[in-house]
C-alpha cells in the first residue's frame, strides 16, 4: 500500500496576514504600444509591421493585448489560442523577440513600475511557412514528430493488469512528458532555422519520452532515427529550446542524453 | 524553403551568441590555418621567402592580428571545452550559463597574460 | 522597419533516408575528442612560439629548424597539423550544409573545401618530414658548405 | 467544394473523438474532423485524475464507485450507464496505461491514486483514493497518449476543419445522418463528408459564461449543430462551477489541489467548509463547495480589496510534496497571480466549469431522437453527450472516465453500424445552408461587433445564471439574450477574406453561444427546484416529486416554451436500478 502522503489536519482558523490575495487586488491601467507583424495573404507579397496602442491592466497577458486588438480595433488579425494558460501549445510566437506562449507573457514582465507603459513586438514563429499574420503551417514540424514513432512500443503479450513500472523508473523521462508540441523550441533553434530539414528539439524530446520509458521495446528504432544526419548530431548545443521552453522542460539535457544513449548503443 | 517571418533578430542568450562565436571563431582559425601552413610551408623554398614572410607577422600590424587570432583561439578552446562538458557532463546542460562566464572568465584571464607578454614583445621590436 | 521578402512555401521534406551510417555520430565524437587533444597542442605551440624566449621575434628559419631537429616537436606539429585540419574541415562542413541549401552550391563548396584541406595536409606532412634544414642559403654550421 | 467519402465520421479530437477514432479507425474507414489541432484539445487541460476503483492504494470496488456518482449527481443520474461507466472504468485506465500513458506509481510500481471530492468508502463513510493521475496533468497525459496512439494506426485527421452541419437524409422515413459539412480554415473552402455514421465528440460549452476554466474554443459547435437539426438537448440546466478557478480570471487550480491536503479559507482565516460538510469537508462536491464559497462571499467574508474571492491554503504542505503532486496548477498561481503557494494562500472563486447537459445518447453512445428512439448512425460522446452519468453534478474525476469509457464504446459502435449499413445518399446541395452563412457573415457590415455581443452575453449569463438562479434573474438573461440576437443580425466583420479567417468563425461561434445559452436559461427556468449544480434560491429544495426527471429541450417553431417560442420542453424519467434517491448528506 501507498505510503500516506497526506499532511496532518490542518488547523480550523489561522491567522491571515495581511497582505495575502497577491495581485489578484486592483492594479492601475497602463498604455501598451503592441508592433505587429501582419500579414495578409490574398494582399501582401511580404509581412510589414504595425503598431497598436491599447490600455491593459496588471494581470493581462500578451494574449489579452491581441484579443483587445482583434476584438476592438482590427477583427482581421489572425493568430491561434485555445486554452489561454498554457497548457495547449496554440499560440507559440515570437514576443520581444523571443519565442513564447501569449497567453504565458505577462505584460507586467516588460515594465519596470506597474504604471510605465509597456511595448511589445509580436510576430510568427520563424522557421515554418508563414500563412497569415502570426499562423504557421505546423506540418512539416508535426511530420517530424510522428517520423520519431512517439508511442509506446512492446512486444509479447500484453498483461492483464498494468505494467509494473518503478517510482524511480518513471522520474526518468517525467520532464519530456511535459511537452505541449507547441513548437517553441524548435522554431527557435537556429540549425532548424537554417534548410528546417532537422528533427528539431520537440521530435527528439518527445522521442527521449519513449527511449527512457522503461515500459518501451523501440528505443533502438528511435535511436536510429535521431543517428540521421538530421537528427540530433545537428544539435549544436545553443540552449535556445531550453530558454524558449514554456513548459520549463530541460530540452538541451534531453538531447544529450539520446545522444548519450547512441554512444553507448553504437560504442559499448 | 521557406524560413523567416521578418527579418528581426533573434534575442538569443548565453547559449546562443557563444554559439555564434564558436561558429565564427572556429571558420575564422581555419582560415587562417590555411594560410599558416602555406607560409610555413616556405621553408621548404628558402629561408629567405620565410624569413621575409615571418617578418611581416612582426609588425605592429600584424600583432594586432595575433591578438585577435589569440583571442579567437582562446575563445573557441575554452568556450569548446564547456560545450564538451555540457555534452558529456550530467550538470552540464543545467549548468551551461556559469560553463559560459567560467569560460569567458579564464579567457580574460589568458588574454591579459598573454598582451602583458605579447605587447612589449611586440612594440619592442618595432621601435 | 524593412521585412524581407516572404520565402516561397516549402516543398516538404527530403530528409536523407540512408539508415545505418555512424558517420555524423563518428565526426561529432572527433570534433570533441579532438578538441581536447587540440586544446594541448595549440595552447603547447603557442607559448612556445610566442611566449617563451623572446615571443614573436625569435621567429625566424633558424627558430623552426631548432624546433624540428627534434622528432618530439615534428611529431606535435604534425599531430596538430592533422587534427586542426580535420577538426576545421570537418566543422566547415557543417558550416556550408547549415547554410548552403541549393544542392548544387552545397556540393561545389564541399568539394573546394576537401581539395583546400587536402592540399594542405599533405604538404604540411611533406614540409615536416622533408624539412632540410641546410637548404640552399641555410647558413647553419653543421651544413656542408 | 469537396466531398469525401468515409465509412465514420468523427467530430472533435480531444479525449472523446480520438478514444473513439481509435477503434474505429482499426475497424471502418475512419476521418477526424477537428477544428483545433487535435493536442490542442481541452482535454488537456484536465489537471486531476481519472477515478476507477483499482483497489490499488486501499480497498474499493466498482459499486462504491456507482454509489459515489449517483449521489455525487444528486440521482437525478442514470443508474445504468452510471454502472458501465463504474464497472469499465477499470479496463479505461487500464487501457492508457498499456497504450503508454505515464501514471505516477505506487512503491510498488502500480498506477498510484488519490482522493478527490466526493469518491468515498463504502457509501459515503470516509474520502478513498480512486483516481489515478500524472501529476496534476491527467488530461494532458491522456490526450497526449490518445493523439499517440492515433497516429500509430494512422487515424486521418482534418486538422483546422470547423464543422458547421450535419447533413440529415431520410432512411424508410426516418430522419438519418449523410455526413457533414465543413469549413476548411486555411482556405475558406467548405467540404463535404459523406459517410455511415457520424460521431460528435465536440466537447464543452462553458464560453456562455465569462469567467470560466473553458478553453475559448469551447463553444458548443456540436451540441448546437444537433439542435438546430431538430434533436434534442438534454439537461442542460446542469452546469458546473467549479470551486477553485484563480480569482478573477476562471483558470483552474485542480480539486487535486485538495486532494492533497488543501483547504479553503476566508477572510478571518476559517476553514468554513467545516460548518457546509462536516464529515468530507473540504473534499465535498463540487456544487456544495462552490455554492458555500459564494455564500461566504455572500455574507462579507471574502477576502481582498472587493471581499470577492477566499483562499486556498496549501501552505501547510510539504513544498516538495507540492512540487511532485501539484507542479502545475501551483505554477499556475505564481504565473498569473504573483502568488507563491508555499508560503501563502492562493485567492480563488468558482469558475464555469463543465456542461453536465447535452445530446442525449443511450449507454451505447446512440444518440436519442426523443425519450426512447435512438438517430441511426449517429453517436456522440465526451462533454457534448449526455448519457447521463453525472446527472445534476459531476463528480471529479468521472468526466476524464466518461471520455474513455463512452468515446470506445462509441467509436465501436459507429464502426460496427458501419459495416452493415449503407452509405447514405447525400440531399442535393447539402452545402447550401452552410455556404450560405457563411457568405452572409462574411459580407456583413452592419454596426454590431462580435465582441461585444459575447461579453454582454458573457456578462448576463455570470450574473443572472451563475451558482445562485431565480426565476427573476433568469428572465433577466432570456431577455438580454433576446436582444443580443437581435443584435446578432446586424453584426459586421471585418476580415473578408478566404485564408485563416477567425473574424468570421468567431461570429459562428457566438451564433452557437446564443443558441446554447437560450437552451441553458429556459431548461433552468423549468426546473423549480435545486439540485446539484443547478440551485435556485426561489426553490431551495430539492423536489424529487416533481422534478425527479431529465429535461429535453427541442428546437421547435411550433411551440412555445416560458414564453419563449421555437422550444419545446419535455420530461424524460430517470432510470433507476438499485439506489434510490436519498438525501444528499456529506
Ligand atoms: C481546466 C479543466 C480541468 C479539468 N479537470 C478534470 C479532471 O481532473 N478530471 C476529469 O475527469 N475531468 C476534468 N475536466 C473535464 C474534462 O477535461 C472535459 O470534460 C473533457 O476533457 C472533455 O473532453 P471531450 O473529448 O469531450 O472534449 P474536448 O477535449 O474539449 O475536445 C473537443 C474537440 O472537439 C473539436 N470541435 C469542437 N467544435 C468543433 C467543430 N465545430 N468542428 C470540428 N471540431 C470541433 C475540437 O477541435 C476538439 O478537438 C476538466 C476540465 C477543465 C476545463
Ligand atoms: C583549441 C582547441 C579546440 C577546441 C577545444 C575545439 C572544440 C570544438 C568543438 C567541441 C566543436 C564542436 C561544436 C559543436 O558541435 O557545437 C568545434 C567546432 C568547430 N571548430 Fe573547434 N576546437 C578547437 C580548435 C579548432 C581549430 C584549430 C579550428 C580551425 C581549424 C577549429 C574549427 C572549428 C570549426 C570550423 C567548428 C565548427 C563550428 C560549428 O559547427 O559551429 N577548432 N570546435
Ligand atoms: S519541448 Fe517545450 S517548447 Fe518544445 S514543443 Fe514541447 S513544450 Fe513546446
Ligand atoms: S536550440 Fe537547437 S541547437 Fe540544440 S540545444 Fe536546442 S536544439
Ligand atoms: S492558448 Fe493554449 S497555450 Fe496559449
Amino acid at each position: 500500500m501507498a505510503e500516506n502522503t497526506q499532511a496532518a489536519e490542518p488547523a480550523s482558523k489561522i491567522d491571515l496576514p495581511a497582505s495575502v490575495g497577491g495581485e489578484a487586488g486592483g492594479i492601475p491601467s497602463f498604455q501598451v504600444t503592441a508592433k505587429i507583424a501582419r500579414f495578409d495573404p490574398e494582399r501582401d507579397s511580404e509581412p510589414h509591421w504595425e503598431e497598436y496602442r491599447v490600455e491593459m491592466h496588471g494581470t493581462d497577458r500578451v494574449l489579452d493585448v491581441l484579443h483587445k486588438i482583434k476584438w476592438e480595433i482590427d477583427g482581421s488579425l489572425s493568430f491561434r489560442r485555445s486554452c489561454a494558460h498554457g497548457v495547449c501549445g496554440s499560440d507559440a510566437m515570437r514576443i520581444n523577440g523571443r519565442n513564447r506562449l501569449a497567453c504565458k507573457s505577462l505584460l507586467k514582465d516588460f515594465q519596470k513600475n506597474p504604471t510605465d507603459p509597456v511595448e511589445i513586438t509580436v510576430e510568427a514563429i520563424k522557421g515554418l511557412p508563414l500563412e497569415k499574420d502570426l499562423i504557421v503551417d505546423m506540418e512539416p514540424f508535426f511530420q517530424s514528430y510522428r517520423e520519431i514513432m512517439p508511442f509506446l512500443i512492446t512486444s509479447g503479450q500484453e498483461p492483464t493488469k498494468e505494467r509494473v513500472q518503478s517510482q524511480a523508473d518513471r522520474a526518468i523521462f517525467d520532464d519530456t512528458t511535459k511537452c505541449i508540441l507547441c513548437a517553441s523550441c524548435t522554431t527557435s533553434c537556429p540549425v532548424f532555422w537554417t534548410d528546417g530539414q532537422y528533427f528539431g528539439p520537440a521530435a527528439i524530446v518527445n522521442a527521449h519520452r519513449f527511449i527512457f520509458d522503461s515500459r518501451d521495446e523501440g528505443g533502438d528504432m528511435r535511436l536510429e532515427v535521431l543517428n540521421d544526419r538530421e537528427g540530433v548530431w545537428r544539435c549544436r548545443t545553443t540552449f535556445n529550446c531550453t530558454d524558449a521552453c514554456p513548459r520549463g522542460i530541460q530540452v538541451t539535457k534531453a538531447i544529450a542524453e539520446v545522444k548519450q544513449a547512441l554512444l553507448t548503443r553504437t560504442l559499448a | 524553403m521557406a524560413k523567416a517571418s521578418t527579418g528581426t533578430l533573434y534575442r538569443g542568450r548565453e547559449g546562443m551568441w557563444s554559439w555564434v562565436a564558436h561558429r565564427v571563431t572556429g571558420v575564422g582559425i581555419f582560415f587562417f590555418l590555411l594560410v599558416h601552413v602555406l607560409d610555413t610551408a616556405l621553408v621548404r623554398v628558402s629561408p629567405e621567402a620565410y624569413n621575409a614572410v615571418i617578418d611581416t607577422y612582426k609588425t605592429p600590424f600584424m600583432a594586432f592580428g595575433e591578438v585577435i587570432l589569440v583571442a579567437a583561439i582562446a575563445f573557441h578552446a575554452f568556450n569548446g571545452l564547456r560545450v564538451i562538458a555540457v555534452d558529456f557532463f550530467k550538470g552540464g546542460p543545467a549548468n551551461q550559463k556559469k560553463l559560459f562566464w567560467g569560460a569567458m572568465v579564464l579567457w580574460l584571464v589568458i588574454m591579459v597574460a598573454f598582451l602583458w607578454r605579447h605587447i612589449p614583445n611586440s612594440l619592442g621590436g618595432a621601435f | 522597419m524593412s521585412a524581407p521578402t516572404i520565402p516561397a512555401p516549402r516543398t516538404g521534406y527530403q530528409r536523407s533516408t540512408a539508415k545505418g551510417s555512424n558517420f555524423e555520430l563518428a565526426a561529432w565524437l572527433f570534433m570533441r575528442l579532438s578538441g581536447v587533444l587540440l586544446v594541448i597542442l595549440i595552447f603547447g605551440h603557442l607559448i612556445v612560439n610566442m611566449w617563451l624566449g623572446d615571443g614573436v621575434h625569435q621567429i625566424d628559419f633558424a627558430f623552426v629548424a631548432g624546433k624540428w631537429a627534434s622528432p618530439f616537436w615534428q611529431i606535435w606539429d604534425l599531430l596538430m597539423l592533422w587534427l586542426a585540419m580535420l577538426h576545421g574541415t570537418n566543422g566547415v562542413r557543417t558550416v556550408i550544409l547549415d547554410y548552403a541549401e541549393r544542392p548544387a552550391t552545397r556540393m561545389t563548396l564541399q568539394v573546394v573545401l576537401y581539395i583546400a584541406s587536402l592540399v594542405v595536409v599533405v604538404l604540411g606532412t611533406l614540409v615536416i618530414f622533408t624539412f632540410d634544414p641546410c637548404i640552399a642559403g641555410a647558413d647553419f654550421q653543421f651544413c656542408p658548405a | 467544394m469537396q466531398v469525401h467519402e468515409y465509412d465514420v465520421v468523427i467530430v472533435g479530437a480531444g479525449g472523446a473523438g480520438m478514444r473513439a477514432a481509435i477503434e474505429s479507425g482499426q475497424r471502418a474507414r475512419t476521418a477526424v474532423l477537428t477544428k483545433i489541432y487535435p493536442t490542442r484539445s481541452h482535454t488537456g487541460a484536465a489537471q486531476g485524475g481519472m477515478c476507477a476503483a483499482l483497489a490499488n492504494v486501499e480497498e474499493d470496488n466498482w459499486e462504491w464507485h456507482t454509489f459515489d456518482t449517483i449521489k455525487g449527481g444528486d440521482y437525478l443520474v442514470d443508474q445504468d450507464a452510471a454502472e458501465v461507466m463504474a464497472k469499465e472504468a477499470i479496463d479505461a485506465v487500464l487501457d492508457l496505461e498499456k497504450m503508454g500513458l505515464p501514471f505516477n506509481r505506487t512503491p510498488e510500481g502500480r498506477i498510484d491514486q488519490r482522493r478527490f471530492g466526493g469518491h468515498t468508502r463504502d457509501h459515503g463513510k470516509a474520502p478513498v483514493r480512486r483516481a489515478c493521475y500524472a501529476a496534476d496533468r491527467t488530461g494532458h497525459m491522456i490526450l497526449q497518449t490518445l493523439y499517440q496512439n492515433c497516429v500509430k494506426h494512422g487515424v486521418e485527421f482534418f486538422n483546422e476543419f470547423y464543422v458547421l452541419d450535419l447533413v440529415m437524409t431520410e432512411v424508410d422515413g426516418k430522419e438519418q445522418p449523410a455526413g457533414v459539412v465543413a469549413y476548411e480554415l486555411a482556405t475558406g473552402e467548405i467540404h463535404v463528408f459523406r459517410s455511415k455514421a457520424v460521431v460528435f465528440a465536440t466537447g464543452g460549452f462553458g464560453k456562455v459564461f465569462k469567467t470560466t476554466s473553458n478553453a475559448h474554443t469551447l463553444t458548443g459547435d456540436g451540441v448546437a449543430v444537433t439542435y438546430r437539426r431538430g434533436l434534442p438537448l438534454e439537461d442542460m440546466e446542469f452546469f458546473q462551477f467549479h470551486p477553485t478557478g484563480l480569482a478573477g480570471l476562471g483558470i483552474l487550480l485542480s480539486e487535486a489541489a485538495r486532494g492533497e491536503g488543501g483547504i479553503l479559507r476566508n477572510a478571518d482565516g476559517e476553514r468554513f467548509m467545516e460548518r457546509y460538510a462536516p464529515t468530507i469537508k473540504d473534499l465535498a462536491p463540487r456544487d456544495i463547495v462552490a455554492r458555500s464559497m459564494a455564500n461566504e462571499v455572500r455574507e462579507g467574508r471574502g477576502c481582498g480589496p472587493n471581499k470577492d474571492y477566499v483562499l486556498l491554503d496549501l501552505t501547510h504542505l510539504e513544498p516538495a510534496h507540492i512540487d511532485e503532486k501539484l507542479p502545475d496548477i501551483t505554477e499556475f498561481a505564481r504565473t498569473y497571480l504573483g502568488v507563491e503557494p508555499y508560503t501563502e494562500p492562493v485567492p480563488v472563486f468558482p469558475t464555469a466549469h463543465y456542461g453536465m447537459g447535452g445530446i442525449p445518447t443511450n449507454v451505447d453512445s446512440e444518440v436519442l431522437r426523443n425519450n426512447t428512439d435512438v438517430v441511426p448512425g449517429l453517436y456522440a460522446a465526451g462533454e457534448c453527450a449526455c448519457v447521463s452519468v453525472h446527472g445534476s453534478n459531476r463528480l471529479g474525476t468521472n468526466s476524464l472516465l466518461d471520455i474513455n469509457v463512452f468515446g470506445k464504446r462509441a467509436g465501436i459502435a459507429a464502426a460496427e453500424y458501419a459495416q452493415t449499413a449503407a452509405m447514405p445518399e447525400l440531399p442535393e446541395n447539402p452545402e447550401t445552408f452552410v455556404a450560405g452563412e457563411i457568405e452572409r457573415l462574411r459580407t456583413s457590415d452592419g454596426p454590431e461587433r462580435i465582441a461585444a455581443i459575447r461579453r454582454d452575453l458573457q456578462e448576463t449569463m455570470d450574473a443572472n445564471v451563475q451558482v445562485f438562479r431565480t426565476d427573476e434573474t433568469m428572465r433577466q438573461a432570456l431577455n438580454d439574450i433576446e436582444a443580443l440576437r437581435e443584435r446578432y443580425k446586424n453584426i459586421g466583420i471585418q476580415d473578408r477574406g478566404k485564408r485563416f479567417n477567425l473574424d468570421l468563425l468567431e461570429a459562428v461561434e457566438l451564433g452557437f453561444l446564443l443558441e446554447i445559452a437560450e437552451v441553458v436559461t429556459v431548461a433552468a427556468i423549468h426546473r423549480k427546484e435545486s439540485r446539484g449544480g443547478h440551485f435556485r434560491e426561489d426553490f431551495p429544495d430539492r423536489d424529487d416529486e416533481n422534478f425527479m426527471q431529465h429535461t429535453m429541450t427541442y428546437r421547435d417553431p411550433e411551440s412555445e416554451t416560458e414564453g419563449i417560442p421555437g422550444m419545446r420542453l419535455e420530461w424524460k424519467p430517470v432510470v433507476i436500478t438499485r439506489y434510490q434517491p436519498m438525501e444528499r448528506k456529506y
